[in-house]
């Protein structure tokens, strides 16, 4: 019986087109692994592809169909209240008065973004830096936006670059024109550049590997190896410890419907703060001084010390 | 009334034995996967037409029906309408402010925002051919820049004035269920887009075989010159037809939005790309209402069948484009199974 | 900065010029292309494959070249030989690009989204030693791959080709009333389908650049509309290589300076449409001229 | 000694067998005609001898030796050159472009255009037949294009040269012109056919006539020592009479009546304050060597042309009027090229010939076309005209030349409108054809129409028209009636009117 149960992700686009996606597909895996049932991916392209993934899911009696980002908030609006035997998990994004089945694991982005910031800023020789966003669309605010105020905070005198978008056709699988950017960027003097923009990550760590004493952060996976000696740090969203945990919650009955996940809780991370930062591959790992540092504004944020506005919320 | 009937039995043929070599061919593909060709299959055809599957196709059907349709009308009469993105993004858009911001009772609401949405779409075209008939700038590179420009507008607004600050998207509020197209109609999978849309085939298939109209845009497609010199006022045609073609992508735009997601979603309407495949069916069908339709329709079979068996059977998601991309190159190809006939 | 800015444009013009290239042999030789955008995506790809698997850049590009002429193949039998649709053969092959490109990413490489590979580097960047001299004139110029500079020969190469030498006549005279030529002794179909090969080899150069000009990776779909940007170009510049290259030259610079307007606070949203935008309002200017003549004239 | 020889060429189309075991001897220093009505098939014949069709059977002997030609590039090797009655050109190249193309002159890959221009030049000086190398092909009039044509296939260097209906579009300048170049090949030992439906250039021109009907040999005649009469029974088995009509000279108020009308093009004013009348129940017809303004002329009359000045039709000043409009103030317009302006060849006869008045009554009801009755009509006027077709649902596309002409005809006098508006009535027409389609103009004409005809034909113009007017550089320069009307005064207005008169 149990190999005929399944839990199914489903995911708004291929899962190659993004890192974050990827996690999630680890984390329902390890989900399913831990009950002995299967794990099932769908992966949608759009609207109604999305939507007909989780009805499917739905017919295919999934216990648990877990849904990552903003694009299900109205589809597990829709289909919710009419299935109140799955239990669904939307990653990202909250529905307002969302029915018993459904719970949602949202991070808070802005924390980690805003260490980034700060990291970037005091590792900054040039006393410039940049972020450089995929698409603008609020919901990556919290990280460019965070990005600029962590490294106005860590450092008054630092210059923050306005927020580059990649736009164009394909704005989360275009290298080319983030490496564009990302030269535009080093030329007006940043030498620290955040890149959020997925799978045009690429473009940005080639541009500061070409040139000397520039360094980016990366974005949800440890991407240090992606470019050796040319990424300082990255900023993890724990998709893949957070899905399994939330599901084991809602089978224990211990989940609350709303859960959110920042430094606190480990959802979020700067590579910089891990136990096992020395291993990472970072530059970031040879810089002790800036760690502390960083691990201080960590424990300021945790506390509640530093409150970090979130930018969706403005 | 063409002596057609013999010609379309043998093009008929010519589909049917084009997409039996695109199965075989797709086959030898799956099997090089190591998954079994049958299975991959039945899946899709299960997908397609079994269960929720029809339902799901002919919803599908809607938008790319309209924009085949869209497209067929205006290469019927000469003119190639490349500008179906942004047509269905205007359209779209004028749609879901009209569902969201016009002060009249929902059903109202509804109906006044597809008028919108035509008049939309349909200006958005027509602005296109005037540019050809005044400024020489062609239909079909007019009609195309166009659709960029609508892009990126119509993504500015939906990310900064008209945004839904609730969500984590550029998109706009949610248009209220009163103002929603109903999606079941007497308890039976039919929703209301489909109705409208398969009214609007009817009439622009016998507006092809019997109206004067759809009698003169053909002639006129054939031969311009000739059909200028017997009459027909081909500027103002142009202008009629550059609008219908774009009227009916903005239908298609607003069907989606009243119909299936309800609000305008920067990128949702164009993520699936139901211009191009819209186009490709126009273009394989010679632009015939009819055939158009059918193609239309095999598309979208095609392309929630596919999604079906990739769930069913977890082969790789790219293998139903490869499948659907043979299955198109082995139709364009008729004319090399079929080549015989032609000496 | 200006200097930065018309380097850049280089750089980010070349694929599309190539493209675009090709596009305009296909279009004199009476078969529309709209399929270069999947040809330049299998060029990239095979290009970064080929990098991985030879080490070398040079086996790299020709790789790219010779395997994007095959995949031309469907559209120079099936479109030029026999009579098929290229619109619908061109929307099928760029399906089966995208389609294929991901499948053999995870089927050869193991890997969804992006292929990064420390033993692929990018193409390397010359100088030009005369010209690093001169002041600005250098900065623009110099530091550009090989292939940057071969695709504006080939621009003036490829117009000599089509109007000073005889293929390049009878390829005119093919794209224009193919039976004329077919009456005067030109095997019609060779030509067309051999022009289609090439171009399919133009394609691969143009995805090689784009994968190893400068970023010496491949993503999925990497080319990002780059292919209908090059029908765009091929359509304004009327098939006529200066004529395309002026065009690509307009994009590219629209599209740098569109990144500069970002960051003066311009909304990306319009700053992405400023090509296409700047290109409509020319077209009007210019058609508004020529009305305005017409208008006098009668 | 014969040069060329066709044995049992068979060729089908379907179920339709166009050529039929036909064979066809010609000698080096001949000038050979092929006759026949429209659809006897000449041009199959001439496109198997030249490598464009592929024979079912039969062989080509040339110089005694079997040719296998699997391409035109066969043929032209073997030496054989056509002219084909459908131009073979590039409308956006220029002349010397058209005219050297696949055989360039030139260093390596270059062209060279210089070599090239001189060739087009001297050739033309060769053969009387100039035209300057640079003009785009799409600006030239159809004359001039029809120049180009010759000139391609001399340029080849054939040993046999094939003309199909050459002349068809030629003034009787350039057509005394090209004669005089085919016996000045034909002395040089060249082979030359030429298909035609022109009974007096036979008789001026050929040596010996192979006469086709309905794709078999019906005979091959020594011109010396044969007549136009029996030429004209070996093609269509019955005598034609020539169209003898009363001339006429009505005195109603005209029916169409132009004031200075001028059409300019650039600077220049192609057709030049024009002013002429014609009244119910005459044939007025126009005469003038190709590029002299008569088609643009007839544009302006007809609204597919901006002009200056006045047109009256009816009595109802029509000139700012649309081409619909005009229509339904009573012009009717059979344009010269059928192809490409009369018909849309593409649809069917039923189809050709209702439209333009879909929208009336008879056609259609409430916007919805009455198919039926549409039908019914074309299968009438088929019958009426003669017009050999399968159906009325065939595509006109579909049909001979000869037969299109009747269609359009058919569709235009259909209309009933006062006045009829006529470019190049039988061009490439059969003689049977031609005394049909000269016979109902007459009778259109008595029943009170009126009539304008542009004829580069002389001969069709003297038998038609009841009064001439002769078009030269934009003006009309002579309006010639009774015995004035006749090919020598004719030809030297044509001329600018200076010698002689
Ligand atoms: N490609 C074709 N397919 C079908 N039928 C054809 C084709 N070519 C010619 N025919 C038919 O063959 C017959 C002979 O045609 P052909 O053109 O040789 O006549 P023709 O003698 O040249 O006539 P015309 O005097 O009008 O030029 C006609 O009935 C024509 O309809
Ligand atoms: N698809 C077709 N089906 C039937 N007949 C055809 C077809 N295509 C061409 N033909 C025939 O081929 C013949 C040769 O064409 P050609 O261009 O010589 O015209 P034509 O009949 O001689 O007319 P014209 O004198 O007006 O040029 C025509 O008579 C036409 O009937
Ligand atoms: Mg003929
Ligand atoms: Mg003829």
């Amino acid at each position: 019986k149990a190999e005929d149960v399944s839990y199914v992700l489903v995911t708004p686009s291929r899962i190659g087109v993004n890192k974050f996606l990827g996690l999630g597909k680890t984390g329902i895996e390890k989900a399913a692994e831990a009950q002995g049932v299967k794990a099932r991916i769908f992966e949608g392209t759009d609207p109604s592809t999305r939507r007909q993934n989780v009805q499917a899911a739905i017919d295919m009696k999934a216990p648990i169909v877990a849904v990552m980002g903003f694009e299900f908030g109205d589809i597990v609006a829709d289909l919710a209240p009419e299935n109140p035997e799955t239990k669904f998990v939307i990653v990202d994004t909250c529905i307002p008065e969302a029915p018993e089945n459904v719970y949602c694991a949202v991070f808070r982005e802005q924390e980690a973004a805003y260490l980034a910031g700060a990291e970037a800023a005091l590792t900054s020789t040039s006393k410039t830096v940049g972020v450089i966003g995929a698409l603008d669309i609020p919901f990556l605010h919290r990280y460019t936006d965070s990005f600029a105020l962590g490294a106005k905070a860590a450092r008054a005198d630092v210059n923050v670059l306005p927020t580059s978008w990649i736009g164009g056709d394909n704005p989360f699988q275009d290298p080319v024109r983030a490496q564009t950017q990302a030269a535009l960027q080093l030329s007006n003097g940043a030498d620290r550049i955040y890149a959020v923009a997925a799978g045009s990550n690429g473009g940005v760590f080639k541009a500061v590997a070409e040139k000397e004493g520039a360094m980016a952060i990366g974005l949800d996976v440890n991407q240090c190896g992606d470019a050796p000696g040319a990424i300082l740090d990255s900023t993890l969203k724990r998709v893949d410890v957070v899905l399994p945990a939330t599901i084991d919650g809602i089978l224990k009955g211990s989940a609350k419907p709303v859960v959110s996940f920042g430094l606190a809780e480990g959802g979020l991370q700067l590579l910089a703060t891990a136990d096992d930062v020395a291993s990472s591959g970072c530059v970031i790992a040879g810089k002790p001084e800036v760690i502390t540092q960083i691990k201080d504004m960590q424990a300021k944020i945790i506390s509640g010390e530093i409150a970090i506005p979130d930018p969706m919320a403005q | 009334m063409t002596a057609g009937s013999l010609d379309t039995k043998s093009r008929l043929a010519a589909i049917l034995l084009s997409i039996a070599v695109a199965v075989v061919l797709g086959g030898c593909v799956v099997l090089s996967t190591g998954a079994n060709p049958l299975s991959v299959y039945l899946e899709i055809v299960k997908g397609a037409f079994a269960g929720r599957g029809l339902a799901e196709t002919l919803a599908r059907c809607v938008p790319l029906v309209g924009m085949a349709l869209a497209v067929a009308i205006a290469l019927r009469a000469g003119l190639v309408n490349l500008g179906g993105d942004g047509q269905m993004l205007v359209g779209g858009l004028a749609a879901v402010l009209v569902a969201l911001y016009l002060p009249v009772p929902g059903p109202a609401r509804a109906a006044l925002a597809l008028i919108a949405a035509m008049g939309a779409g349909g200006l958005y075209a027509w602005i296109a051919a005037i540019l050809q008939l005044g400024l020489a700038i062609p239909f079909l590179i007019a009609s195309l820049l166009m659709s960029y420009i609508a892009r990126g507008v119509t993504s500015y607004l939906v990310r900064y004035p008209l945004r839904d600050p609730a969500t984590g998207m550029p998109e706009t509020h949610r248009v209220l269920s009163s103002a929603r197209l109903p999606n079941a109609i007497l308890d039976l999978p039919i929703s209301m887009g489909m109705v409208i849309m398969a009214v609007v085939a009817i009439a622009v298939i016998v507006n092809d075989r019997s109206g004067v109209n759809g009698f003169e845009w053909r002639i006129t497609g054939l031969n311009p010159r000739f059909a200028q010199y017997s009459g027909t006022n081909l500027p103002r045609q142009t202008q009629r037809v550059a609008f219908l073609s774009g009227a009916l992508a903005g239908l298609a735009g607003a069907l989606l939005i009243l119909g299936q997601q309800y609000r305008f979603t920067d990128g949702a309407l164009l993520a699936p790309g139901y211009t191009w495949s819209g186009l490709m069916a126009a273009v394989l069908a010679m632009a015939s209402p009819v055939a158009t339709v059918v193609v239309s329709v095999f598309f979208a079979a095609l392309q929630v069948g596919g999604f079906a068996m990739e769930r069913t059977l977890g082969l790789p998601a790219v293998l139903t484009w490869v499948l659907q991309a043979l299955i198109i190159l082995c139709l364009a190809a008729r004319p090399v199974l079929f080549r015989k006939r032609r000496t | 900065m200006i200097d930065m800015l018309l380097s850049q444009v280089l750089d980010l013009m070349t694929p599309v010029l190539l493209a675009a290239m090709a596009g305009a042999l296909c279009e004199r030789a009476g078969v529309f292309n709209i399929a270069l955008e999947g040809k330049m995506l299998v060029g990239a790809f095979v290009a970064v494959a080929a990098s991985i698997v030879f080490g070398s850049p040079v086996l790299a590009v020709l790789a790219a070249v010779v395997c994007t002429a095959i995949f031309a193949l469907p559209l120079a039998l099936g479109g030029a030989r026999f009579g098929g649709d290229p619109i619908v053969i061109g929307i099928g092959l760029n399906l089966l690009a995208s389609g294929l490109t991901t499948y053999l990413l995870s089927a050869l490489f193991g890997v969804t989204g992006t292929l990064v590979d420390p033993t692929v580097t990018a193409l390397p960047r010359f100088g030009l030693v005369a010209l690093a001299e001169i002041p600005v004139l250098g900065a623009i110029l110099g530091g550009h791959s090989a292939l940057v500079y071969l695709s504006w020969l080939l621009v003036v190469a490829i117009h000599v080709y089509l109007f000073r030498t005889r293929w390049g006549l009878r390829l005119r005279g093919i794209g224009e009333v193919p039976s004329a030529a077919a009456a005067m002794g030109a095997n019609v179909s060779r030509y067309q389908t051999s022009v289609v090969v090439v171009a399919g080899g133009l394609c691969g150069l143009a995805g090689a650049v784009l994968a190893l000009g400068s970023v010496a990776l491949f993503a999925e779909n990497m080319t990002a509309g780059r292919g209908w940007i090059a029908v765009v170009a091929v359509m304004l510049g009327r098939a006529h290589p200066f004529g395309i290259a002026l065009a690509c030259l307009g994009f590219g610079l629209a599209d740098a300076v569109g990144l500069r307007l970002q960051g003066q606070g311009l909304p990306n949203q319009i700053t992405d449409i400023a090509p296409y935008a700047i290109t409509l309002l020319a077209m009007i200017g210019l058609g508004l001229r020529g009305a305005a003549k017409k208008m006098r004239n009668a | 000694m014969t040069l060329l020889q066709m044995k049992g060429i068979t060729k089908r189309f379907g179920s339709l067998v166009a050529n039929d075991g036909v064979s066809l001897s010609v000698n080096g220093g001949e000038i050979h005609a092929v006759m026949g009505e429209n659809g006897a098939g000449k041009s199959t014949l001439m496109n198997i001898l030249y490598g464009l069709l592929k024979p079912d059977a039969g062989e080509i002997l040339i110089d005694g030796k079997a040719m296998d030609f699997s391409s035109p590039l066969g043929a032209i090797a073997a030496g054989v050159g056509m002219v084909h009655q459908t131009f073979r050109q590039f409308p956006n190249l220029t002349v010397w472009e058209n005219l050297v193309f696949h055989n360039e002159p030139g260093n390596g890959p270059f062209v060279s255009a210089d070599a090239a221009r001189d060739f087009v030049r001297h050739l033309g000086k060769k053969h009387g037949l100039e035209i300057d190398p640079d003009s785009r092909v799409r600006d030239l009039a159809v004359g001039i294009r029809q120049r180009l044509e010759i000139l391609k296939a001399l340029s080849r260097q054939a040993r046999i040269l094939v003309l199909d209906e050459p002349t068809a579009v030629l003034t009787p300048q350039e057509r005394d012109s090209l004669f005089a170049a085919m016996r000045h090949l034909a002395a040089q030992g060249m082979a030359l056919v030429l298909v035609t439906h022109k009974i007096p250039e036979v008789v001026a021109v050929t040596d010996r006539i192979t006469v086709m009907r309905d794709g078999r040999l019906s005979g091959t005649l020594i011109t010396r020592e044969t007549s136009e009469a029996e030429i004209i029974r070996a093609m269509i088995g019955r005598n034609v009479p020539p169209t003898v009509a009363p001339k006429m000279t009505p005195t109603a108020e005209p029916m169409l009546a132009v004031r200075n009308l001028s059409v300019r093009k650039g600077d220049i004013a192609v057709v030049d304050n024009v002013s002429f009348d014609v009244r119910p129940g005459e044939i007025v017809g126009i005469a003038g060597v190709s590029g002299n303004g008569q088609p643009q002329l007839i544009s302006a009359v007809t609204g597919l042309e901006a002009a200056t000045g006045e047109v009256v039709v009816a009595g109802r000043d029509v000139s700012g009027l649309s081409i619909a409009q005009r229509r339904s103030a009573g012009i009717s317009y059979v344009p010269e090229d059928r192809h490409l302006t009369g018909t849309a060849p593409a649809a069917s006869i039923a189809e050709n010939i209702v439209f333009g008045r879909h929208r009336g009554a008879a056609a259609s009801k409430r916007g919805f076309l009455r198919k039926e009755a549409i039908r019914a009509q074309a299968r009438r006027l088929i019958e009426q005209f003669r017009v050999k077709a399968a159906s009325e649902q065939v595509p006109v596309g579909s049909l001979s030349g000869g037969n299109m002409q009747k269609v359009v005809i058919a569709r235009e006098i259909e209309h009933g409108a006062p006045l009829i508006v006529i470019e190049e009535p039988t061009r490439g027409v059969d003689v049977g054809a031609i005394e049909f389609i000269h016979k109902t103009l007459i009778a259109e004409r008595d029943k009170g129409r009126a009539i304008l005809v542009v004829s580069s034909d002389l001969t069709e113009l003297l038998a038609l028209s009841d009064r001439i007017l002769v078009m030269f550089e934009g003006r009309i320069n002579a309006g010639l009636t009774g015995s004035d009307m006749n090919e020598n005064t004719i030809g030297t207005w044509m001329m600018g009117g200076v010698q002689g008169t």
